[in-house]
C-alpha cells in the first residue's frame, strides 16, 4: 500500500480535499471563507482530472485541458463572486451568509 | 517494501495538503485561512508535477496561489472592518455538515477502494512536451471552448467591474 | 267531416293573429277570437252530424296520421282520431267555448288584459280540441299539458293578486304530480308495446299477455289513471280545483267546469281498453270516483263562497263520471260529461253574472233575493239547479240515472249507496246556495242589476241545453246509448225503482234546503245544526284539512329537504372543493418555510441528496453500480 | 373539396375580432355592430350547413383535411355529422344572441367583444373538429377568455367574481387535464397497436383497444368530460360560475360550453371506448340520476335567479348523462337533442335574467315581483324559458326529455323513475321563481322600467323562435341527430350488453 502510488491514491486525496472543502463551504459564516472552500473543492476536482489524465488517457491531455478550463472559470468565478459580495456588503454591511436570506418566499 | 521516492513525495504532499486545508477550514481568522490556502495550492501544484502536468502546475501557482489569493485578500480588506480575530466562525450547521462530509468521504473512499482493480496502477507516460501539446489541442480541436472561456472571462471582468463599481450609480439609482 | 283537423286549427290561428297583430285593439281581438270559435263550432257541428248519421263510424273511427318524428325504436305519428266520442266532445267544447267567449265580451269589459284574455281562451280552445282529436297518447299528453298551461295562465290572469298567483302555481304543480305518473305509464306502454297509437293499442290490448304480465298491466293502468286524477280533480289531488276559482269566472265556467277538467274523464274513456283488461284498476277507478263524489259533496255543504260551492260540486260530479267509467259504462260517463258541461257552465256563468252585479262579493250569506233584480240570471240558475239535482226531465236526471243504473247493474251496491247519498247531498247544497242567494229577503247594502245581453244570451242558450240535452238519451229514446259505447252498445232496461229513488232523494234534498234556509227566516236551525256538530262542521268547513296537510308537506318536507340539499351542497360538496383548495394553499404556506433563503442550507440538502442517490445507485442495482463505478471496463 | 365552408364559419368571428382590435376604443356602438355582423355570418353559414346537410347520406360532410403534424398524425380535419350539426347551429344561435344580450355593456366594450368572439370561435371549433388534437386545442382556447370575462365584467353576490372565475377556470382545466392524460394514453396505445399515428376520432375508433385499457381510459374521460358537463359531484362550479359571470358568458357557458362535455362523451369516450362505456354505464346513470334529483332540490332552495337556473342546468345535464348511459339509439338521440334544447332554453333564461338584473339591479327573488305588468315582453321571454325548462310540450325541450325517458326507462327501470320525478321538482322551482318574479302586486320602484326593445329583443326573438319551432317540428332536430347517432351505435353495437327488457325488471 505504501509502496506504489496508483490512481486510487490520488482519488482518495482528492476525495479528502473535497470533503474538507465541502465541510467548510457548509459551515462557514463568512461569505469569503465559503468562497475559499469552494476553491478547495474545485482543486480537488482538478487533482482527480489530472490524475486520470495520467493513468487513463496519457496521450490526449483531455484531463489537463479540462483542468485548465476549470481554473479559468474558477478565476472568473472568484472575480464575480467577490464583486457580488462587495456589492451586497455595501447594502447590508455584512458578509454573514445567514443574513443573505432574501431569496426566501 | 521500500519507500520509493515517488511514494515519499506523494505522502509528504498529501500530508501538507490535508493539514493545511484543515487549517484553512478550521481557522477563526480569515487572513490566516488565506495564508494556509496558499500552502494548500502550492501542495497541489506539487501533486501536478508528480502527475507530469508541468504546465498546470505553473498555472496553479500563478493563478491560484498568486492571483486568486491576492484577490481574496482584497475582498477581505474591502469587507472586513475592525478585528480579524473572529472573522471566520462556524455556523450551526456543523452538526449535520460534519457527518455529511465524513460520509461523502467514506463513500468516495470505499468506491475508490472497490474499483481499485479496474484502474491501472501505474500510469502511462505523458509526453514530456506538455505545453506545446496543450497549445495545439487548444487551438485546434478545443478552439470553441477556448474561445468560450475567453468570452466568459471578458464577461466576468465586465460584470465584476459593474457589480463592484455600483457605488456611483447607487446615489441616483434609488 | 274531413275538415275536422281545421277545428283545432282555427282557434290556434286566432291566437297567433291576436298575439302578433290585433293585440293593441281589444274589440277587434275579441271579434277575431269569437269568429274563429264560431267557425270552429260550425265545422265541429258538421263533423258531429256526419259521424252520428253514419253508423259506420261507431266501429271504424276516422283516422288521419302523419309522421311526426322518429328513430330506430321510437316512432311517433300525430293525427286526427274522429269517432262518436270525440265528435260529441268537439261539438260540446266548441259550443261552450263560443258561448263563454261571447259572455266574456260583457264580463271582461274594460279589463286592461282584454285582448290577452281572448288570446288565452283561443289557445285553450285549440289545445283542448287538439287533445280531443288526438290519435296518439303522446300527442294527447302534449295537448294535455298545453291545456294545463292555459289553465295556469288563466287562473293567474289577475296576476297582481297574490292569491291568484299562488292558485295558478298550485294548479300547475298538482297536475304536474299527476302527469308524472301518466308519463311513466306512457313510457311503460311505449317500451312494452312499442307504440302509443290509440288505434294500434286498442287492437293489441286484448292480447296483452303476449307482451307482459297482468301485474305490470295493472300498474300501467293505475299510472295512467293518476293523470286524470290530477286533471279531473279526483281525491286526493282535488285541492287545486277550488283554488282555481281565482281566475275570471268565464274561465271557471269553460275550463274548470265544462271542458278541461273533463279531459281526465275523456282520457280514461279513450284508454278504456287498458282498464277493462285488469279488474283491480277498474275497481280503483270506481272507488276513487264514488268516494270523490261523496267527499266533495260534503265539503260543498258548508262552503260560503258561491264559486267554491260550484267548484266542489264540479269535483263531485267528476267523481260520478269516474264512477261510471269504473263500473265499465263509458256511455253513462260520457253522457253525464255531456249534460254536466251545459248545466255547470250555465251555473258558473250565472254565478259570474251575480258577481259582476255585486262587484265581486262572493259570500252567499251576504246575498239574498237576487231573483227579483236579476230575473234572467236567477231563473236560468234555477234551471241549472234543477238539472244538477236530478229532477226530471232536466238533463242531469237522465245522465245521473244512467250512472246509478250502471253501478247497480254491475253489482256495486256499496258504491251505489254512496252515489245515491251524494245525489241527496248535491240537491241539498245546490239549493242551499240558490235559496240563500236568489230567494229570501233582499240585502239593502246590495244594488244588483241585470247583466247586459252579451251575458244573459249565453245563459239562455245554456239553460235550453241544460233542459234538453238529456233528452237524446232517455230510456224511450236511447240514441246516445247507440252512439257512444265501449265494446258494444249497452241497453240497461229502464229501472223504475232506481229512477224513483234518485228523484225522491233529490226532492228530499231540495226540501231540506228549503226548510233550513228559506222557510226558516233567521236560519236559526241551520246555525243550531252547525253548532251541534261543531267539530264535524269545522272539519268539513276546512275541507278535511287536506290543503293544510299538503302545505305542511310542501313547506316542511319538500322545502326542508331542499334547504338541506343546498346546505349539503355549499358545506359538504363545495366544502370538499374549497377544502382541496385550502389544503393546497396551506401546503404551500407551510412548504414555503422550507425556502429559508439560506444558501448553505440548500447546499447541505443538495449534498445530502447526492449522497443518498449515490449510495442508492451504488448498492442496489447492479447495472447502476457499474455506472457509478466509472468507466471501468 | 370545394369552398371551405366550415373554416369560413369558424373564421368569421375571429375576423370580426381582428377588425375590432383596430377600431378606436370608445366607439361602443360600432364595436357591437361589428361583433353582431361577425356572429351573424357564422349563424347564416351554419344555418345553410344545417339544411344543406344530406341526412339520407349521413356521415361526415363538408369535410376539410389538411395534414398538420405528420409524426403525431394530427390533421386539420373539419367536418360535420348529425352529432356536430345541432351543436354548431346552437353555438351560433347563442353566440349571435349573446352579442345582443350584451348590448348594454358600457365599460371596455372593445375588449369584451374581442374576448366574446374568440370564445364563440373556440367553442365552434370544438364541435367541428374531427381530430382529437384540434378538439383539445380549441377547448383550451375557450378557457382563458372566460376567466378574463368573469373577473372583469362579472358580478359578486354570494361569492366574489374572482372566486367564481377561478373556480370555473380550475374546474375546466382539471377536466382538460384528465382528458389530456386519456388522449395521450389512447394515442400512444393506438400507435402501439396499429403502428400508424392517427389522431382523428374516426381513426381512433377503428382501433381495437384491450378491454381493461378501455375501462381505465373511459373513467379518465368520464371525469374529464363529466366535470365539464357539471356531473355530480363535479358540479359546484356551475351555479357559482354562472352567478359570477356576465350575461353573455352565462349564456354561452350554460348554453354550449357545457355541451362540449356531453358531445365529447359521445363523440370520443363512447365511440372510441365502447367496452369502457358499457362497463361504466350504470355508474353514469346513477350519477346522472343523483345529479337530476339533487340539483333540482338545490334549485328549490335558491333565492337568486341565476342560482336557480344554475342548479337547474346541472339537473338537466343529469338527464343528458342518463340518456348517454342508456347507450341505445333512443337514449343518445335524446341526450343530444336535450343538449340542444337545454342550450336554447338556458341561453334565453340567462339573457332574460341579465336584462332583469340590468334594469332592476337585483336578482334576489324576494326583492322582485309583479314585473309582468311593467315589462311584459321581458316577462314573455322569461316565461317561455321557464316553461321550456320544466319541459312543457310544444316547446323544444319536451320531446328530447321524453326520448331520454324512453331510452333510460327501458334500460334502468326504477332508477330512471327517480330522474323522471325530477320534472315535478323542476316545475316547482321554476314556477316559484317565475311567479315570484313576474307576478304578484307590482312594485312602485320598478314602475319606471323600460321594456326590452330594439336590439334587446334579438335574443328573445331568435331563441324563442327556435324554442317553438323545435317544439312543433321535432323531426327537424331528430332526423339530423339520428343520422349521426345511428352509425355510432352501429359501430359500438358489438360491445354492448343485450338490451334488458323492462318487463324483466319487475
Amino acid at each position: 500500500m505504501l509502496m506504489g502510488v496508483s490512481a486510487v491514491h490520488f482519488v482518495l486525496l482528492s476525495a479528502a480535499l473535497f470533503g474538507i472543502g465541502l465541510f467548510g463551504a457548509l459551515v462557514k459564516k463568512n461569505a469569503i471563507s465559503v468562497l475559499i472552500c469552494i476553491e478547495l473543492m474545485l482543486n480537488a476536482v482538478n487533482i482527480n482530472l489530472v490524475a486520470f489524465n495520467k493513468y487513463v488517457t496519457p496521450g490526449t491531455f483531455i484531463g489537463q485541458l479540462f483542468a485548465i478550463f476549470i481554473i479559468t472559470v474558477a478565476a472568473a468565478e472568484v472575480g464575480v463572486a467577490l464583486a457580488i459580495i462587495i456589492a451586497i456588503f455595501r447594502h447590508r454591511l455584512s458578509v454573514n451568509l445567514d443574513d443573505f436570506d432574501w431569496l426566501k418566499w | 517494501m521500500e519507500l520509493t521516492l515517488e511514494a515519499a513525495a506523494f505522502w509528504t504532499l498529501a500530508a501538507v495538503i490535508i493539514v493545511s486545508a484543515l487549517l484553512v477550514v478550521t481557522g477563526k481568522n480569515i487572513v490566516h485561512s488565506i495564508l494556509w490556502l496558499v500552502v494548500t495550492f502550492l501542495g497541489i501544484a506539487g501533486v501536478f508535477i508528480m502527475l507530469d502536468a508541468m504546465f498546470l502546475a505553473a498555472v496553479q501557482v500563478l493563478v491560484y496561489a498568486g492571483a486568486v489569493c491576492i484577490m481574496v485578500v482584497f475582498g477581505v480588506m474591502l469587507t472586513q472592518r475592525g478585528s480579524m480575530e473572529k472573522s471566520s466562525l462556524f455556523n450551526k450547521r456543523v452538526i449535520i455538515a460534519a457527518p455529511l462530509a465524513g460520509l461523502i468521504l467514506a463513500v468516495a473512499g470505499f468506491l475508490a477502494a472497490v474499483s481499485k482493480e479496474s484502474v491501472p496502477l501505474s500510469g502511462g507516460t505523458v509526453p514530456a512536451d506538455t505545453v506545446s501539446s496543450i497549445g495545439e489541442w487548444m487551438l485546434t480541436r478545443y478552439v470553441v471552448p477556448f474561445e468560450a472561456a475567453a468570452i466568459l472571462l471578458l464577461v466576468a471582468l465586465i460584470g465584476a467591474v459593474f457589480l463592484a463599481g455600483e457605488v456611483n450609480t447607487d446615489a441616483d439609482g434609488r | 267531416m274531413h275538415h275536422a283537423w281545421l277545428v283545432p286549427l282555427l282557434p290556434a290561428l286566432s291566437f297567433l293573429v291576436i298575439v302578433f297583430i290585433t293585440r293593441p285593439r281589444p274589440k277587434l281581438s275579441a271579434a277575431v277570437s269569437i269568429a274563429c270559435m264560431l267557425g270552429s263550432f260550425a265545422l265541429a257541428a258538421l263533423a258531429a252530424y256526419g259521424v252520428f248519421t253514419d253508423n259506420h263510424f261507431q266501429h271504424r273511427p276516422l283516422i288521419y296520421d302523419v309522421h311526426w318524428f322518429g328513430m330506430q325504436g321510437l316512432n311517433v305519428d300525430v293525427g286526427i282520431y274522429l269517432d262518436p266520442s270525440s265528435a260529441m266532445m268537439i261539438f260540446m267544447v266548441t259550443m261552450v267555448a263560443s258561448l263563454v267567449q261571447i259572455y266574456s265580451t260583457g264580463y271582461m269589459k274594460g279589463d286592461p288584459g282584454y285582448p290577452v284574455f281572448f288570446s288565452y281562451l283561443s289557445l285553450f280552445a285549440a289545445a283542448m280540441l287538439g287533445l280531443i282529436l288526438s290519435s296518439n297518447l303522446l300527442q294527447m299528453f302534449i295537448f294535455w299539458e298545453l291545456v294545463g298551461l292555459c289553465s295556469y295562465l288563466l287562473i293567474g290572469f289577475y296576476s297582481h293578486k297574490i292569491s291568484a298567483r299562488e292558485a295558478a302555481k298550485k294548479a300547475f304543480i298538482t297536475c304536474r304530480v299527476a302527469d308524472f305518473a301518466l308519463l311513466l305509464g306512457m313510457l311503460a306502454i311505449q317500451i312494452i308495446f312499442g307504440t302509443l297509437n290509440l288505434d294500434e293499442l286498442s287492437e293489441i290490448m286484448p292480447h296483452f299477455e303476449n307482451y307482459t304480465t297482468a301485474g305490470m298491466m295493472t300498474l300501467i293502468a293505475v299510472l295512467v289513471f293518476i293523470g286524470p286524477v290530477g286533471k279531473s280533480g279526483q281525491f286526493p289531488l282535488h285541492v287545486w280545483l277550488p283554488d282555481a276559482m281565482e281566475g275570471p269566472t268565464p274561465v271557471s265556467a269553460l275550463i274548470h267546469a265544462a271542458t278541461m277538467v273533463v279531459a281526465g274523464v275523456y282520457l280514461v274513456g279513450r284508454t278504456m281498453f287498458l282498464f277493462t283488461e285488469v279488474e283491480p284498476a277498474m275497481h280503483l277507478v270506481a272507488v276513487t270516483g264514488a268516494f270523490t263524489a261523496f267527499f266533495a259533496a260534503t265539503i260543498a255543504i258548508t262552503q260560503r263562497e258561491i264559486k267554491r260551492i260550484l267548484a266542489y260540486s264540479t269535483v263531485s260530479q267528476l267523481g260520478y263520471m269516474m264512477l261510471a267509467l269504473g263500473v265499465g259504462s263509458l256511455t253513462a260517463s260520457f253522457f253525464h260529461l255531456w249534460t254536466h258541461a251545459f248545466f255547470k257552465a250555465l251555473m258558473f256563468l250565472g254565478a259570474g253574472s251575480v258577481l259582476h252585479a255585486l262587484h265581486h262579493k262572493a259570500d252567499v250569506w251576504e246575498m239574498g233575493g237576487l231573483i227579483k233584480k236579476m230575473p234572467v240570471t236567477g231563473w236560468t240558475f234555477v234551471v241549472g239547479g234543477l238539472a244538477i239535482a236530478g229532477i226530471p226531465p232536466f238533463a242531469g236526471f237522465w245522465s245521473k240515472d244512467e250512472i246509478l243504473l250502471a253501478t247497480f247493474l254491475e253489482g256495486h251496491y256499496v258504491l251505489f249507496a254512496l252515489a245515491s247519498c251524494t245525489a241527496f247531498l248535491t240537491a241539498f247544497y245546490i239549493w242551499r246556495m240558490i235559496f240563500l242567494a236568489f230567494f229570501g229577503a233582499e240585502k239593502p247594502e246590495n244594488h244588483p242589476h241585470e247583466s247586459p245581453g252579451s251575458m244573459t244570451g249565453p245563459l239562455l242558450v245554456l239553460a235550453v241545453m241544460a233542459t234538453a240535452a238529456g233528452l237524446i238519451g232517455t230510456p224511450g229514446n236511447p240514441l246516445w246509448q247507440n252512439w257512444i259505447f265501449f265494446g258494444h252498445p249497452h241497453h240497461g232496461e229502464p229501472n223504475i225503482p232506481i229512477m224513483l229513488i234518485s228523484t225522491a232523494l233529490a226532492a228530499a234534498g231540495i226540501g231540506l234546503a228549503y226548510l233550513l234556509y228559506l222557510k226558516d227566516k233567521d236560519k236559526a236551525n241551520a246555525r243550531a245544526l252547525a253548532g251541534m256538530f261543531r267539530p264535524v262542521y269545522k272539519l268539513i268547513y276546512n275541507k278535511y284539512y287536506v290543503d293544510e296537510l299538503y302545505l305542511w308537506f310542501n313547506r316542511k318536507i319538500v322545502d326542508g329537504s331542499a334547504r338541506m340539499t343546498y346546505l349539503f351542497d355549499i358545506y359538504v360538496v363545495d366544502g370538499i372543493v374549497n377544502g382541496v383548495g385550502a389544503v393546497t394553499k396551506g401546503l404551500g404556506q407551510n412548504l414555503r418555510c422550507v425556502q429559508t433563503g439560506k444558501m448553505q442550507t440548500y447546499a447541505l440538502v443538495f449534498f445530502l441528496a447526492v449522497l443518498v442517490i449515490t449510495v442508492a445507485l451504488a448498492f442496489t442495482d447492479s447495472s447502476s453500480t457499474a455506472l457509478v463505478m466509472g468507466g471501468a471496463k | 373539396m370545394g369552398f371551405p365552408v366550415l373554416t369560413a364559419c369558424l373564421l368569421a368571428p375571429l375576423a370580426a375580432a381582428l377588425i375590432l382590435v383596430f377600431l378606436p376604443k370608445d366607439e361602443d356602438k360600432l364595436h357591437k355592430w361589428v361583433a353582431a355582423a361577425g356572429t351573424f355570418v357564422s349563424l347564416a353559414i351554419s344555418l345553410y350547413v344545417y339544411f344543406a346537410y344530406n341526412k339520407e347520406l349521413g356521415g361526415l360532410q363538408f369535410v376539410e383535411r389538411v395534414p398538420w403534424i405528420k409524426d403525431l398524425g394530427v390533421t386539420y380535419f373539419m367536418g360535420v355529422d348529425g352529432l356536430s350539426l345541432p351543436m354548431l347551429l346552437l353555438t351560433n344561435l347563442i353566440g349571435f344572441s349573446a352579442v345582443f344580450a350584451s348590448w348594454n355593456i358600457k365599460n371596455r366594450t372593445k375588449e369584451f367583444f374581442v374576448l366574446l368572439l374568440i370564445l364563440i370561435a373556440g367553442v365552434m371549433g370544438t364541435f367541428i373538429a374531427q381530430d382529437v388534437f384540434i378538439f383539445l386545442l380549441f377547448y383550451e382556447v375557450v378557457v382563458i377568455p372566460i376567466y378574463l370575462m368573469v373577473i372583469i365584467w362579472g358580478s359578486s353576490k354570494r361569492v366574489t367574481k374572482e372566486y367564481a372565475g377561478m373556480k370555473l377556470t380550475i374546474y375546466l382545466l382539471i377536466g382538460s387535464a384528465f382528458l389530456l392524460a386519456a388522449v395521450i394514453a389512447t394515442f400512444v396505445k393506438s400507435v402501439q397497436i396499429t403502428g400508424t399515428p392517427d389522431m382523428s376520432f374516426k381513426g381512433l375508433g377503428q382501433v381495437a383497444f384491450p378491454e381493461q385499457f378501455q375501462i381505465y381510459m373511459f373513467l379518465l374521460m368520464l371525469i374529464g368530460f363529466g366535470s365539464l358537463l357539471s356531473m355530480w359531484p363535479f358540479h359546484s362550479w356551475s351555479p357559482d360560475g354562472y352567478a359570477g359571470a356576465p350575461t353573455a358568458v352565462s349564456m354561452i357557458h350554460a348554453g354550449i360550453l357545457k355541451k362540449i362535455g356531453g358531445y365529447g362523451l359521445i363523440r370520443f369516450a363512447v365511440y372510441v371506448m365502447p367496452a369502457g362505456a358499457a362497463y361504466w354505464a350504470p355508474f353514469i346513470a346513477v350519477l346522472g340520476v343523483i345529479g337530476c334529483a339533487y340539483a333540482a332540490m338545490g334549485a328549490l332552495a335558491q333565492k337568486d335567479l341565476k342560482y336557480v337556473v344554475g342548479y337547474s342546468s346541472v339537473s338537466h345535464m343529469g338527464y343528458v348523462l342518463l340518456g348517454v348511459a342508456a347507450l341505445s339509439v333512443v337514449g343518445i338521440n335524446g341526450a343530444v337533442a336535450n343538449m340542444f334544447a337545454h342550450g336554447v332554453m338556458a341561453a334565453l333564461f340567462f339573457s332574460m335574467i341579465g336584462f332583469i338584473y340590468e334594469k332592476t339591479h337585483t336578482r334576489w327573488i324576494p326583492d322582485l315581483g309583479g314585473l309582468a305588468r311593467q315589462v311584459p315582453r321581458l316577462a314573455v321571454g322569461f316565461m317561455m324559458a321557464a316553461m321550456a325548462s320544466l319541459g312543457l310540450p310544444g316547446l323544444v325541450s319536451f320531446i328530447p326529455e321524453f326520448t331520454i325517458f324512453v331510452g333510460s326507462f327501458e334500460r334502468f327501470g326504477l332508477l330512471a323513475v327517480v330522474a323522471i320525478a325530477g320534472i315535478i321538482i323542476t316545475a316547482l322551482y321554476v314556477l316559484r321563481a317565475g311567479a315570484n318574479t313576474l307576478f304578484g302586486p307590482p312594485r312602485e320602484e320598478y314602475n319606471h322600467l323600460k321594456d326590452i326593445q330594439g336590439p334587446e329583443m334579438v335574443p328573445l326573438v331568435v331563441l324563442g323562435t327556435v324554442l317553438v319551432v323545435g317544439g312543433l317540428l321535432p323531426a327537424l332536430l331528430f332526423d339530423v341527430i339520428n343520422s349521426g347517432v345511428e352509425p355510432i351505435m352501429a359501430h359500438i353495437a358489438d360491445y354492448l350488453p343485450a338490451a334488458v327488457q323492462i318487463g324483466g325488471k319487475y
